[in-house]
């Protein structure tokens, strides 16, 4: 394949072809599985967090290769966060990161920052004492 | 290894029909319309098209073929042009629910300005049945349009049985031939078509222009105004060396039909026993190889993997495919194809088109198996959903387990979390 | 000699614009709605050639070009989009009398569906006043189009103050630019144009593509339904080679244009000096040599002869021109311009319209002239109707002479002999 | 010029560039002037006449290569013939004469076939005591 033709850039390419993170946690302290009605994606964040911060987060997609790539970067940027930032965390660094993605994709990059937002909301449910930021939805 | 296999999309052109079209940009550069020898020697060379194109499909004459720039102009003339010039006689036409866009976008049109449509309904093999087409006919129906061989699911109507109802009715029957032009026989006299649309891309033949035959019993008026080209139905200046080509490719693809269509039929038989064989959970959609199926396509739904990924992956493997696929398209909508034959959105999901060609081998076929089963590996590792099915979470359309929740309630359960 | 003085009917495609074509026949043939290599590849060729068509135009942004297939279909989109887009808003067109019969004709077909259509009339030289454009607005205007240049007679119409009336109204004006895109400079911005159409085989680019430009002021809808191709404005395959070498020939066009134009203005001075020193009772139609006719166009009637006639003769003599005489035309009816100029009947039977391009020659343009005078005085040796104006039968338009009736008149004292 | 590429076959090409008979005859016994409305064109033809036979005919022709051609034609068809024969003459022995002509020109056949009758007739009106063909019209 010549590399000068892809439907997407060399980074969203990277992603999707050598998904960092891809997988699950096994006792996963916070899992979130959420799907696109639109196109029908679904994505899962599974996240270790310890002492308020994001140590690993590893993700699962049946998705297109924007999903699959948007949920390799986010899994990426969120792991050393705190809670409280990765609560704030927008699917437009997502977007960044990756170069950017075509218009009709960014829902894609939507759908991770859902995933990763259930994933942490698991997670205060499971962990009512865990101080909860302000800004959770 | 480099292996196209979406041959619905695009085919090269073959050399020699390169080489004939050659002359006519740079020497042979008249325009037909004109009187001196410039225009009346690419005149010669259209009439000697036209007869190519007629002899492709058995037509009568050569004056009942048009040129226009594409299967799509072709369709929406038949469409739009019969059902004008027949406005006073009625305003309702029968069209099949798994027609091309085209067709089916040209209807919708006509429909905003009056028209009453009918869609006939297809059976889970994308076949439409006679008597549906026949039960859906009006006094005041004008047009029955029916295509010969769909598009995405490969599914050959019984078009001979419906021209005799529409020629025993007279009402025109217009078969859009696109899918089939070249690579099956097409005889407009004995499907009893009074229209049948095809184009020269289809079988290496040049893109820019698009065929429309037309007989006498049909009337038809213009839908793109102007000059008084093609007999007063096309205005607009010919592409005289895209007809030029598209005539020899219709003579050679007419040649060389029964080897080419031999040649896919072993090769979509070698393809499909190795991708059953080789990965659980695919599912064939349309009709199974044989006298229902054109020998070219395959189209095939591999559960609990999307579409596009498979694509990707393939493209990065050098194998070319298409994809029905709603994350594919632009419009996110599943193919109104797939939703006619009724199949499972999460079936209409993980959809991939592969398209035979006459330069396709065996051993391109056996990479193809080997790098699609590699690929369906990766990403089902990848799902959560393949992981959900092994773990009785969610269950399997094409081979129930009996356990667990179907992947449609599945994803409709998780995309409830949150609106967007 | 071989002369080609039909330019304004075919150009040949340049050189360097076919070589620039070749690769997307044989290795890029690729559908770009393809999402893999092949499809991706074409894709970033389609930008490239939007580009250079927005350059040549001075669009603002390549997203307002759209690719059809010629320019028949870009008037029929750019006068039927606009018409059906504001069907809600009004149902009321201004258009010129002298449009081309792609321009006229969709009007007249709106017109079928309700549509009404004002038709501005041109002064003896063709030329448009823009005061009657604005005068023929009304509150139900949802589209005003004017031609640049006229394909017939070469005037150029003062665009940049009917768009300056249009702009203040806020109406949509359409510019037919087929006549002028390549030798003229176009700023659809200075226009004050919302759409703009022309095609690439009018500047040696090949057949088979059309453009239209439309910038976001004004709403437009598909014509040709189907696919979701050129941003859901024009279905269907796009004709890839044409549409590359299209857009490298609006390129060469935009860099070569002020020595063609100059080129040809030297060549048309010295064509009509030519003919009007050597020929009596000739008059050009449309404005002078100058300012407001397009340097590659003279028309010219010669008086007691026809068309037709002076047309054979020079294509014997190698000499390609083109005519607008009645007996020329399929229609027998004379050019819609011809009348709007109010030309003589009799002047417009004798019509020829001759065209320049770039590689004509000063020693083609002096053998077409002495060819053309032997010409005229062998067909006024046969013309009955020359010997009756030496006789004083009949009197001369071109040159009155005072003696006799007018040729309209014998013609219809013969005429009215016999009925058939 | 390539002879390939012609809009009318060679007879009727060669008639438009040779035409036979061109011209007046000076004291001709009959002549006929008509003109085509639809098209414009006008035929001239004049005859002379000598014991009830064409000795001589001629023609002049405002028209297209078609009505040059078929004037030419229709003269050389009708040289020879009897008045009476000559009224009978029809448009389609041009037309066969000349090989066909396009459709949209059978016009000029029947232009030169109207030119001839006229001419005719003023010979007849010329001379009411020649005998008049129980066909004139
Ligand atoms: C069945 C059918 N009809 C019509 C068309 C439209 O033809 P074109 O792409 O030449 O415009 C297609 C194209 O894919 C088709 O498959
Ligand atoms: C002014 C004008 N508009 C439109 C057209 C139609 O363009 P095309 O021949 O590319 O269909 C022409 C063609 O001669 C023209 O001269």
């Amino acid at each position: 394949m010549s590399d000068a033709y892809t439907l997407y850039n060399k980074t969203v390419m990277d992603h999707f072809m050598n998904p960092r993170n891809m997988g699950d946690i096994k006792d996963a302290d916070g899992v979130g599985e959420v799907g696109a009605a639109a196109c029908g994606d679904i994505m899962k964040i599974s996240l270790k967090i310890k002492e308020g911060r994001i140590e690993d987060a590893r993700f699962k997609t049946f998705g297109c290769g924007s999903a699959i790539a948007s949920s390799s970067m986010a899994t990426e940027l969120i792991k050393g966060r705190t809670i409280e930032e990765a609560f704030k965390f927008s699917n437009q660094e997502v977007v960044d990161a990756l170069g950017g993605l075509p218009p009709v994709k960014i829902h894609c990059s939507v759908l991770a920052e859902e995933a990763l937002k259930a994933a942490l909301e698991d997670y205060v449910k499971k962990n009512p004492e865990a101080p909860l930021p302000a800004t959770a939805s | 290894m480099n292996v196209f296999l979406d041959h619905q999309s695009a085919t090269p052109l073959l050399p020699e029909v390169f080489e004939a079209m050659k002359p006519f940009f740079l020497e042979a550069f008249g325009n037909p319309s004109s009187l001196h020898q410039h225009g009346l020697r690419v005149r010669d060379a259209l009439t000697k098209a036209r007869r190519q194109m007629a002899q492709l499909i058995n037509a009568e004459s050569e004056e009942e073929i048009f040129f226009t720039s594409d299967g799509t102009e072709s369709a929406n003339l038949a469409v739009k042009g019969v059902a004008y010039a027949n406005e006073r006689k009625g305003k309702h036409l029968v069209v099949s629910a798994t027609e091309h866009p085209s067709v089916i976008n040209s209807v919708e049109f006509l429909e905003k300005q009056g028209w009453q449509c009918s869609r006939v309904p297809v059976d889970a093999f994308g076949r439409i049945k006679p008597s549906d087409v026949e039960a859906a006919i009006t006094p005041q129906t004008t047009l029955v349009a029916v295509h010969h061989v769909n598009h995405d699911i490969g599914a050959i109507q019984p078009i001979a049985q419906i021209g005799r109802l529409t020629g025993e009715k007279g009402i025109p029957l217009y078969v859009d031939c696109e899918s089939s032009a070249g690579w099956l026989p097409i005889d407009v006299q004995a499907m009893g078509a009074n229209l049948v649309s095809f184009s020269p891309h289809r079988f290496y033949g040049p893109k820019g222009v698009g065929v429309l035959y037309r007989n006498r019993r049909a009337r038809i008026v213009s839908i793109l105004h102007g000059g008084v080209q093609e007999g007063g139905r096309r205005a607009g200046t010919e592409n005289v060396p895209a007809i030029v080509g598209g005539g020899l490719a219709a003579e050679i693809a007419g040649a060389q039909m029964s080897q080419r269509a031999a040649h896919a039929a072993r090769l979509q038989e070698r393809l499909w026993d190795g991708l059953k064989s080789r990965i659980p959970y695919i599912k064939l959609n349309g009709p199974e190889p044989g006298p229902d199926r054109i020998p070219t396509n395959l189209n095939i739904s591999t559960e609990f993997i999307e579409g596009e990924g498979q694509l990707l992956s393939l493209d990065i493997a050098g194998i070319a495919v298409a994809s029905g696929s709603s994350c594919v398209s632009k419009s996110l909508k599943i193919s109104h194809v797939l939703a006619a034959i009724g199949l499972d959105h999460a079936l209409a999901q993980g959809n991939l088109i592969l398209t035979l060609g006459k330069d396709n081998t065996e051993a391109e076929i056996d990479y193809v198996v080997d790098s699609f089963a590699r690929i369906v590996t990766k990403l089902r590792a990848m799902s959560p959903m393949w992981d959900e099915f092994e773990k009785g979470i969610i269950d399997s359309v094409i081979a129930p387990t009996g356990r667990g929740k179907s992947f449609s309630a599945h994803a409709a359960d998780v995309s409830g979390k949150r609106a967007h």
